[in-house]
């Protein structure tokens, strides 16, 4: 549920509302469910408002753990069963 | 696009599903709900129960707001699209949802109402200020993420003095959901995915006390496919030594407190109903949110006196056994043949994100092997 | 007696005039319109001949016939307008079977005070398409609906074309081994759209990819006369034009996500929308089917056409009973690529 | 694992359902409304290969290519419906060069809540007309327009066809000392669509003369090959196309009321209307120029056919530098019959 | 068509004519103004011109309720269309007469405004049925024959208390004209063609005062091509024989007196205006009809507060010197070239009741000649 | 102006209205505007309403008017002139 996705703040606009910027594509969204965004900030975007601020170095933290999976993992777990669902 | 690409990396992947495979015991079996439909979406999509070991069983939760909302609610919003003077605005998830006689609000349309599909609350309040001599009624429904949302356009809709503008307010809670599935006990469930953008919102504290009531490990993920399968690995482990805490796997952008503002505004305008009719769940109670009296004027219910009547879900559909966990798509008798997403006779098989439809979707190639 | 007057004839105000029920009606008001409007923009040979029907030599031979309405919304959107998309549109569904495009037709549909300065901005953009493919419309209707029972404009084109000796191109064609390629990115004119729809609007750089095809594909059909199947992934995307051809062929599909080519933009598009870029429509682009064997070539061949650059292989027809078309994901795993159910609307869930 | 589920698909509701916006959007409801209704309906070979294009072999020779769009309000009217009326009135272009129908394509524009039984009704219509006329619908499209964007079915028909060796017909053949014949009695199909207009509603027993014409138009070239020129007085009826073909061959024509075919009750709908039958529709009928020595030959031919047995001499050809078309009244006088202005309007003054 | 065909006969034509030619004196000329549109168009239609001797000179008069309506008149008509809540219904003969800046109520449509072609003053009675949401405006206009079915509409609109029906009127009143006319002593005129179905209504009773006060010979003619050549002949011989008295062609349906219901029912809707601006007359007293203050309800102008601007015509444009029979279509500079049916200038080119637009539509083989 | 016709009543109808018969085309009028009207008589039409009946003795005087008209006339007065306009 609840479609949301990372964006950066492009621009602060007037009404409380911000650009926001995600691969080149740039969105209007409303900012009145978060304070004190800046421009360059992530936000979690859902219909068309902020959720609230992404922490980059969460998501740091969160992807250092990724990388640090999987080392010396024995081969017979690299080889995937079927699975059944 | 940073913080989404990173997050489906395959590499990582085939990395995480090794470490899954080797630390599921094999002496065991998992039976994991994800609550939420965007993690079921995402884990058809993207292929993920391929990559984990048998015995991790994802069992697909109620947490599709479509999927939920039971058939009288349908109706309701139906009836209120034909009335001459209204325009009814929703989001497009709920153009197919079939209320009675497979009637959905697409249908509605086709037949003469005045149904507009919108991309966020504000556009409904456009569309009220455009359009001052109609009525125009948001039909909101979601969960936590999506209610706050709705208080701002009735806060705004205040404001403004907004007089043909009103909610009709289906709008639900994720912990009380859970709780009922919880204290039926009816679904084998070991761990709970938990939805990482409810609790931007609401953060991962009201989890807590089922936790520890029903000893229920709960990791709360994000909704890319490495987010869901670290939270598997995350309540494997948990499960394997025996815990039952809640963890936070997307701390980048969930807290234990979660988005007071947000929390706030929605406390303002509504409150709990007594108890709510959810399809599959029955009537729950405290797992629904109406508008408080302060704000009535913009109560589409009170406004159109809609009264509610609860129907009755197609006999042969299995929706409200699949939705508690019980059952799986396959084992509706209907499944793939009457009831197809182009023809649905449930709303699990509307949304991608019911069980039904994912399966549909993007699952069915197990049936060619 | 005075002196007759010559039929002195107040030009059409291509500036602020709006289309009215005369310009409908088969009288004057409809003759000024054609051929102040059409028969200059269009001018050729066979529409001044001013017939009811254009008349042309033809060879001996295979011919085929396609014809699309165009009913876009809006009218004009980035990289494109109705005008040059319903050119394109059926010379490309002529150029699918192999065939060297000849002579279109095109009617129209104008509702009732249709401003005549868009009119002319978008015949203007039909002629364009329409001389840059080197294939003439001969001949066209006009008609005039009421406000609020019509929107704008609507554009048919008809095309028929010749079928080069050898070829022959069908969608119940492809077989198991096949090589599935596709020239281009996928997604633009359906994302390029939805970025000027009124409450949605987002901004991009974004264009719809709307060409004619038959040039890249004469170059494909010359490099591999043998191809198997060609169609353009309009409405309802990639994704539903590899389902119909695997049901005609009775073949199932095997994609590699990967090799898909996406732009970011139309990525970010659909992520924020909750679309899947495989459902978006094309208008510039194709798929084509070949012998495992014939794809080296062919992908050359493509690549030296710039509307095939970015031809990349994506995948190849297996067996399958159940005629799915499914897909390696990038991520690892495997899932089926359905066709579209409904339309493919906005998500918030 | 369960069993695999086969592809039962529900039927498209044909009693009670009605075309929504999924019927047009290129997924699995618009393959199942053209399976179940246009392909079931028009069933060929042709259409049966699920192409975007048909193909068919045609001989070396002059091909001929037409297209309208229909618009007609209402859409059952008195003898028809806009369905047989868009395949007789795209053979009828065809034929007016003097050629055979061959193929025919159609596209629909269909408007979001259009009652699916209407629309069967139509498509048998069609199929019935195309069936008559041996000439097969061969290829199409289908669109849906959101309610209020469209006026319940628009159906855009074009046509080929091949014109006998030595057969030689334009508008711009017409030359001073020509006969001017038409096939039969003039302004039936206007007048039939006027009796059912909300607001205007009479009774009469008059119905539309829709009809393909090209089983006349081979009789007549057989019988006369030199004929210059032939054409259906449709919209705007016999007094606009006879001015076109006036200002065509720069030429101008005299008729003779009294030799007009026309129904009483064609006059007297007329006379109730402030119209004149001479700009009311036609879309079974023909006008035909020839050598006056000729005409005798002609007139014996068309008599001959059903659809020309009450065919009439109804004037002659003259030289006239501004291309007028004049009468001699009935009552004794003389006129001019121009063109029409703007739409026919009733009148009541 | 009994009652039709029988008056269109071309042999009768021929000897009717005949006897025109032998009793017209050829050391005199006459003209003759047909006052009624209806007239001109038979007497086009028909060629009847061509079968006169040259010395019969018809002259086109003011008889075309669209071509002498003012400029000002059509304007409101087209800011009331425009407005939002207003549906304008008015006769087909109106739409395409232009306006200020050429603007007519068919392109007012094309722009927006919701104009309906009503075939009868009952239709625009339904359609205000039909949408009691909207405010439905009848534009009235026309002569003595037209005025009574619209007093039907108001005198039913107030039978059935109809609130969002109104009637913008600009019914005229053909004695007033010909008196105008008559009384400039411009046009060179020694008989008139009266209108038989104005008479149908009002009788040939109110020709009596006029024909004695100008010494002028009035024959109440009817509309088939043989009625208006029996009245020629009947004015000619009034002519030669120095009568100046009112003849009735039409006895058929025109008694003296006329229909007397008809008149009382139009008595009781509507007054006498002081002053009424014509097209090509100018303001001409006692020559309008308004709604009287008992129907002020149905009163568009009253209701819409319609103030009313007179506007010049096109500098170019001849029809007030045409209406008034002082000059001819061909006599206009733009005739044929700027003004034609399909781009008119001046209203005389509207209708083929309007002298222009007969003559241009049927008459211009002479200039082929 | 004012473009009316004689027709046939066909049928009387309620709300005072009646079906008028020309030529084989039959059309719904008002009779508000007439008293007395019965089945065969003819009325003369306009903008849906009929103006007043017409006398059939009348007409019949007018046609044969007509019918005595040109009875010997010379032939010089046969052939007409050219108009001029
Ligand atoms: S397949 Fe359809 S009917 Fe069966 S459970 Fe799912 S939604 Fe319900
Ligand atoms: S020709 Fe046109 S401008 Fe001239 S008088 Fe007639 S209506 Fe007026
Ligand atoms: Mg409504
Ligand atoms: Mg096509
Ligand atoms: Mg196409
Ligand atoms: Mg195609
Ligand atoms: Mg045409
Ligand atoms: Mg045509
Ligand atoms: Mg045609
Ligand atoms: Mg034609
Ligand atoms: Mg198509
Ligand atoms: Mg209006």
């Amino acid at each position: 549920m609840c479609l949301a996705i990372p964006a950066r703040v492009a621009e602060l606009q007037e009404n409380d509302t911000a650009m926001v910027e995600l691969g080149g594509v740039r969105k209007q969204i409303s900012l009145a469910l978060v304070d004190g965004v800046s421009v360059g900030d992530y936000v979690i975007v859902h219909v068309g408002y902020a959720l609230n601020r992404l922490d980059p170095d969460e998501a740091a933290k969160t992807l250092a753990l990724f990388a640090e999976i999987g080392e010396g993992i024995a081969p017979e777990f690299l080889t995937p069963s079927a699975s059944s669902e | 696009m940073k913080y989404i690409d990173e997050f489906r990396d395959g590499q990582l992947a085939q990395k995480l599903a090794a470490d899954i495979r080797r630390e599921a015991r094999s002496d065991r079996a998992y039976g994991l709900m994800e609550f939420c439909g965007g993690h079921t979406h995402a884990i058809f999509r993207y292929g993920v129960q391929g990559l984990l070991p048998d015995n991790i069983n994802m069992i697909h939760g109620p947490g599709c707001p479509v999927c939920v909302l039971p058939i009288g609610r349908v109706d309701s919003a139906i009836e209120l699209a034909y009335r001459p003077n209204v325009i009814l605005c929703t989001y497009g998830d709920m153009l197919r949802v079939p209320g009675s006689n497979r009637v959905s609000l697409l249908k509605a349309k086709a037949g003469g109402a005045d149904v507009r599909m919108i991309y966020s609350s504000a556009d409904a309040l456009k569309i009220a200020q455009e359009n001052p001599d109609k009525q125009v009624v948001f039909f909101a429904i979601g969960f936590e993420t999506t209610t706050p949302p709705t208080a701002v356009a009735i806060l705004q809709a205040a404001t403004m003095d907004l007089a043909n503008f009103s909610v009709f307010s289906n709008h639900v809670l994720t912990p009380a959901a859970i709780s009922a599935i919880m204290g039926s006990g009816e679904a084998r469930v070991d761990g709970v995915v938990g939805p990482a953008h409810v609790s931007t919102v609401i953060g991962s504290r009201p989890y807590e006390l089922f936790a520890e009531q029903y000893h229920m490990p709960v990791v709360i993920a994000g909704f890319e496919p490495l987010d869901v399968m670290q939270a598997i690995l995350m309540l494997v482990r948990q499960l394997n030594e025996g815990r039952a805490e809640v963890e936070n796997e997307f701390s980048r952008a969930v807290t234990r407190d979660g988005n007071l503002k947000a929390q706030a505004m929605v406390a303002e305008v509504f409150e709990l109903r007594k108890t709510f009719e959810w399809r599959g769940l029955g009537w729950v109670p405290d797992s629904g949110l109406q508008i408080r009296e302060k704000y009535v004027a913009y109560d589409a219910e009170k406004r159109f006196e809609l009264p509610y009547q609860s129907v009755a879900d197609h006999p042969a559909c299995e929706c409200s056994a699949i939705i508690r966990g019980v059952k799986k798509p396959l084992d509706c008798k209907v499944f793939g043949t009457v009831c197809t997403p182009d023809n649905p006779i449930g709303s699990c098989m509307v949304s991608s994100e019911g069980a039904c439809a994912a399966y549909y979707t993007y699952g069915r190639y197990k049936e060619s092997r | 007696m005075t002196k007759p007057r010559t039929g002195y004839i107040r030009p059409l105000d291509l500036k602020n005039g709006q289309v009215d029920m005369t310009h409908g009606s088969g009288g004057r008001a409809m003759a000024q319109l054609i051929e102040e409007l059409f028969l200059t923009a269009f001018d050729n040979e066979y529409l001044r001949q001013m017939n009811d029907q254009a008349s042309f030599q033809i060879p001996a031979g295979r011919m085929v016939m396609a014809t699309d309405s165009h009913v876009v919304s809006p009218l004009f959107f980035p990289g494109g307008d109705i005008g040059c998309l319903s050119v394109h549109g059926t010379i490309n569904d002529v150029a699918m079977a192999g065939a060297v495009p000849l002579y279109l037709s095109a009617s129209f549909i104008l509702e009732e005070g249709f401003p005549l300065a868009d009119l002319a901005r978008i015949v203007e953009s039909m002629a364009n398409a329409s001389r840059q493919a080197g294939v003439p419309i001969v001949t066209g209707d006009t008609k005039v609906v009421e406000r609020n029972k019509g929107d704008g404009v609507f554009i048919t084109t008809t095309g028929v074309g010749i079928v080069p000796h050898g070829v022959n191109i069908s969608g119940d064609l492809a077989r198991p081994g096949d090589a599935i390629i596709v020239s281009g990115t996928v997604g633009d004119h359906g994302v390029a759209i939805l970025s000027v729809r009124e409450n949605l609007s987002f901004g991009t750089s974004i264009q719809s990819d709307t060409a004619a095809l038959h040039g890249l594909v004469a170059a494909m059909v010359a490099a591999v006369p043998g191809i198997h199947v060609l169609r353009d992934p309009t409405r309802g995307g990639l994704a539903t034009t590899l389902n119909e051809i695997a049901r005609q062929s009775g073949v199932g599909m095997m994609l590699r996500e990967t090799n898909l080519p996406i732009r970011t933009e139309v990525r970010a598009a659909c992520e924020f929308l909750g679309l899947d870029p495989l459902y978006s429509a094309n208008e510039g682009k194709l798929v084509v089917i070949c012998r495992q064997e014939d794809a080296d070539a062919l992908l050359e061949a493509m690549r030296t056409h710039p509307l095939g650059q970015d031809a990349a292989l994506i995948g190849e027809v297996i067996e399958d009973d159940h005629h799915f078309v499914q897909m390696e994901t990038a991520f690892g795993g495997r899932r089926i690529v359905d066709w579209l159910t409904g339309e493919q609307l906005p998500r918030i869930c």
